[in-house]
Order: C-alpha cells, then structure tokens, then sequence
C-alpha cells in the first residue's frame, strides 16, 4: 500500500486483495494516514487491487462514516468494472465520490497547469 | 436431461481466515478447465470468497472448524459448488439475504448474499440453528 | 516434540490428466502461506506431480477412480503430503523406487520415485497388491 | 510451440508444463516436425517451459531413441535450473547435448558472421 499527500488531499493506492482477511490491515492502515494527516479529502485508488469483495464494501462504508464524522469528502478512484460493479450493486456510488480515470487524469493536467 | 461430469472434488478445509485466497485460488484454476469467461471466473471467485468468509466468520464465528467445498463441472461448462459448515446456523435465511442485512461488526457489510445472488444463476441456502449451513451455487461459465 | 499444524486440507479429487496441473495449482497456493523459497515450492509441485501421475497412470491405470490428498502445513514451515489411490498397487516396492525401472511405456521414464525421493526430506511408500498405494512426503520449505 | 529451421537443423521451442498430461501432443507435434523435416540436428528448447517433470525426461529419452535411429544429433538448450536438475538426476547429460545459453548465443553470432 502506498500513498500520497497533495495539499489537503491523501491518495491512498490500494493493492492486492482486499477480502476479509487481509480487510483490517488495510483498514488500520487508512485509518492511521487519515487521522495523522486530518485531510480535507480522501481518495482510495484501486487501480492495483487485484480481488475485492463485500469486506471491500465495508472499509469504504467505514471510512464513509468517518468522513461525515471528521468532516472530510471521500472520493474511490480507478476502480476496475468487476469491483466498480459490487460497489454499485451495494448503491456506495450514493453515498461516495467515483472518479473514472478520464476525469482524474484531466484533474491532475488541470492541476499541474495553476 | 441428465448433466454429465467432467471434473468434480470435494475437500476439508481449516476454517482460517488466510483460507479464502486459498479457496479462491482453488476454485478458480479448476473451473478454468471449462475455459471460462474473464467476468465468470472474477465472479465465481468473489461468490466463494463470500461463502468461505460467512462460514469463518458467521458460521464458526471466527473459531476453529472444519469447512466442506464440493465442486463439479459439467460437460455444458457449468459448475456446482456447495460450501458447507457445521457452525451456528441461520435463524431467519429470508432476512439473513436482505441487502445490508448482517449480524456482524463493522468489518461486515452486510452484501456477501446479495453479491452470491447475483452473481450465480441459482443459490440455494440450507440452514438448521445450532446445525449449520450450506450454499449452493451453480454458475454457468460461458457468456450469457 | 509435536509440531503444531498450522493449516491443512484433505481432499477427494478425480483420476484424470487434467488434475495434474490442477494438483500442483492447489498444493503451491497452500504451501505458500509457509512464505516458501522458490526452490522448495518448484520441488513441491514437481513432487506431487509424480505422485499424481502414478496415481493415474499406473495405480487406476488410466481408468477412473479416486485419488485422496492430504496435507498439513506446520508451524516450523514443514509440510507433509499423503497422495493416497485405491488402484492395482505395487508388488514389489523396493524395485519401483529404483532409478529407471517403469512398468509404463515410452511415456513413462521410470525417474518418478527417484524425484519425489531426490526432492522430499522424508519419503514413504505403503502399497498393496489389488488394495492401492499411499505415498508419504515430508518436506521443509525453507532454505536448507 | 513454436519451431525454426535453419540449414539442417530443427528448433523447437517449447512452452508451458510439460506433464503426463501435455506429454502425449508434445511428443506428437516434435515426431511430425522431425518426419517431415528429415533434420541432421534437432534442439528442443526449454526456454518457456515452466514446469516439466518425469513425463519430459520420457520425451527427451523417446526424441534419443530416434536419434540414433535415424541418425540425427539431439540437443537440449536453454534449461531452467530446475529444468538441468532433474534431467541431470536421470542421467540425460550423458546421452544428449545440454547447450548453454553462452554457447548457444555465441554460435548464432558466428552463424551470422560466416
Ligand atoms: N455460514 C453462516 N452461518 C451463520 N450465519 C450466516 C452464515 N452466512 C450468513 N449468515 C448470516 O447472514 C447474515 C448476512 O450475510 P451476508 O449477506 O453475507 O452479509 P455479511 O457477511 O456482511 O454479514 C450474516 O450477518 C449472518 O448473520
Ligand atoms: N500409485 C501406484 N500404483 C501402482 N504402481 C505404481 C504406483 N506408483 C508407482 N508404481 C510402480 O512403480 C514404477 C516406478 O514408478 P516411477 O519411478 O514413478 O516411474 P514411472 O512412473 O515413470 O514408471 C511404475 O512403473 C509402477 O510400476
């Protein structure tokens, strides 16, 4: 896992296979970044992640609820179809940010620009 | 019609959380022998990964216990698991598969039986309090 | 001392060629979890991959039957491996493990017990005529 | 399987798991490139193997017998370690020609040069 700090905004680049297993490492990992940076935003790429189930599911829902609690936005960004197609089967495309690639590619151009 | 059998097994298996790569990986270079669609393959796994963590983790409830997976692939490139467990069981199977329905903490999200349906062309739960339940799943493993 | 399992698995699989590959898939996806060197893994698979094909091969005689496979993966990064058939069984035991002694075709290069006893740390070989074969493998996976 | 024919002698490159399984059609394949090819020297080459057991020992000892009876020059070349171990366990060396990958660079180069 790897991830980046722009301004008030973390990136947090997810890998591998998010399942029950391997779902609270990554949790307590996000969770540490986000409380020592107190970002305005936060962004979890899931271009490298290979698998992802419903524990998938439920680290978005539970950094969902942080966000409303600590007041910051969530964005997921580059999700591959079969994990942008459970996350829409449990309506998180409600609740959270999803960046297709295209859009955040032309965002960072944009910022790269000013 | 009677289905014929290519390929079949069926196997005991630790309930232990580092088991559902394993189960996944298991299931996944055996249905490959049907020569799968990409989207039936990723499909079947996350249907497995969901079955395998409900019995680690409802069933057993995070404790030790054995759990069943039985496979069979047939000729018309179907396949037929059934995972089983002998944990606590399931109350109330039609509340249990509600979205968002879950018993558990917020490790869970309540989704796992409405990603096996839909993922699956038929599922079935049988469940028994203090017995124990199983799933059965068959997934047809070319394009629809 | 007793060595403290810290997974294992047993299964039921059918005789067929195609179970080969599907063999070794299964046994170096759960022996992965000791964190094995690359070498012990290549040797595990080529391990089981004998033991498999003899099953097959010489134990149903490439009719169908059964094969049984067993592993427990320990706590001191050990694993040991039973690939049981209930096949035609060996007459003589001590002449099939010598280096090219087959009773196969030219498929077969008799070199399969010279491997599984080359690559393995421990080796054992339980057979009886008209009742099956049962091979017992022990193997550490880290760096010798 | 790819194959290449130079002069008189056969290539064939060999790939994926060479098994009891996958034996039967390997070994066919190579006996109708030879039939065909009436070649003085034949290479298979491991390069992209990646896995090979006793069923290839049994091909490589089949592809000798032939050899000497119709008279061609069999070599192995390219071999993974692990490859070389178990044919060395059986004894293959001393019956066909192991090439180095050195050996087998530098007498392309010369090919190339005369
Ligand atoms: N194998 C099982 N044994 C006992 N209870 C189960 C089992 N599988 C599912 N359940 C029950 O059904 C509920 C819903 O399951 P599911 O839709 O997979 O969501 P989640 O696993 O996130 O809770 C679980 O919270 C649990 O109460
Ligand atoms: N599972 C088995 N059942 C019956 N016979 C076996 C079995 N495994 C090995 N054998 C006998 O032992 C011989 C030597 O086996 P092996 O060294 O693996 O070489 P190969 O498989 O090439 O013949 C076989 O040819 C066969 O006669």
């Amino acid at each position: 896992m790897e991830y980046q700090i722009k301004g008030k905004t973390l990136t947090v680049y997810l890998s591998g296979d998010i399942d029950h297993h391997s779902s609270d490492s990554i949790r307590k990992a996000i969770d540490t970044l986000i409380i020592n940076n107190i970002p305005e935003k936060v962004c979890l790429n899931f271009k490298k992640v290979q698998f992802c189930d419903s524990s998938g599911i439920a680290v978005v829902l539970g950094r969902y609820k942080m966000s409303v609690k600590m007041d910051f936005k969530l964005c997921l960004e580059e999700l591959p179809p079969s994990i942008e197609n459970i996350f829409r089967l449990s309506k998180i495309d409600s609740l959270v940010e999803i960046k297709e690639k295209e859009t955040y590619k032309d965002e960072k151009s944009y910022k790269q620009l000013i | 019609m009677k289905k014929v059998i290519s390929n079949s097994f069926d196997m005991n298996l630790m309930s232990k959380s580092i088991n559902e790569g394993f189960t996944r990986t298991l299931i996944s270079s055996f249905a490959i022998q049907a020569d799968p669609t990409i989207e039936a393959l990723s499909e079947l796994k996350t249907i497995v990964s969901e079955a395998v963590t409900n019995a680690i983790v409802h069933g057993y409830q995070n404790k030790p216990g054995i759990i069943h997976i039985k496979a069979k692939l047939y000729e018309d490139k179907t396949i037929k698991i059934i995972i089983r467990d002998k944990g606590i069981g399931i109350p109330d199977i039609k509340q249990a598969m509600e979205p968002l329905y879950t018993t558990g903490n917020e490790e869970r999200a309540g989704m796992g039986f409405t990603i096996m349906e839909t993922f699956s062309d038929k599922l079935k739960v049988i469940s028994k309090e203090g017995k124990g339940t199983s799933i059965i799943i068959e997934k047809s493993l070319t394009e629809k």
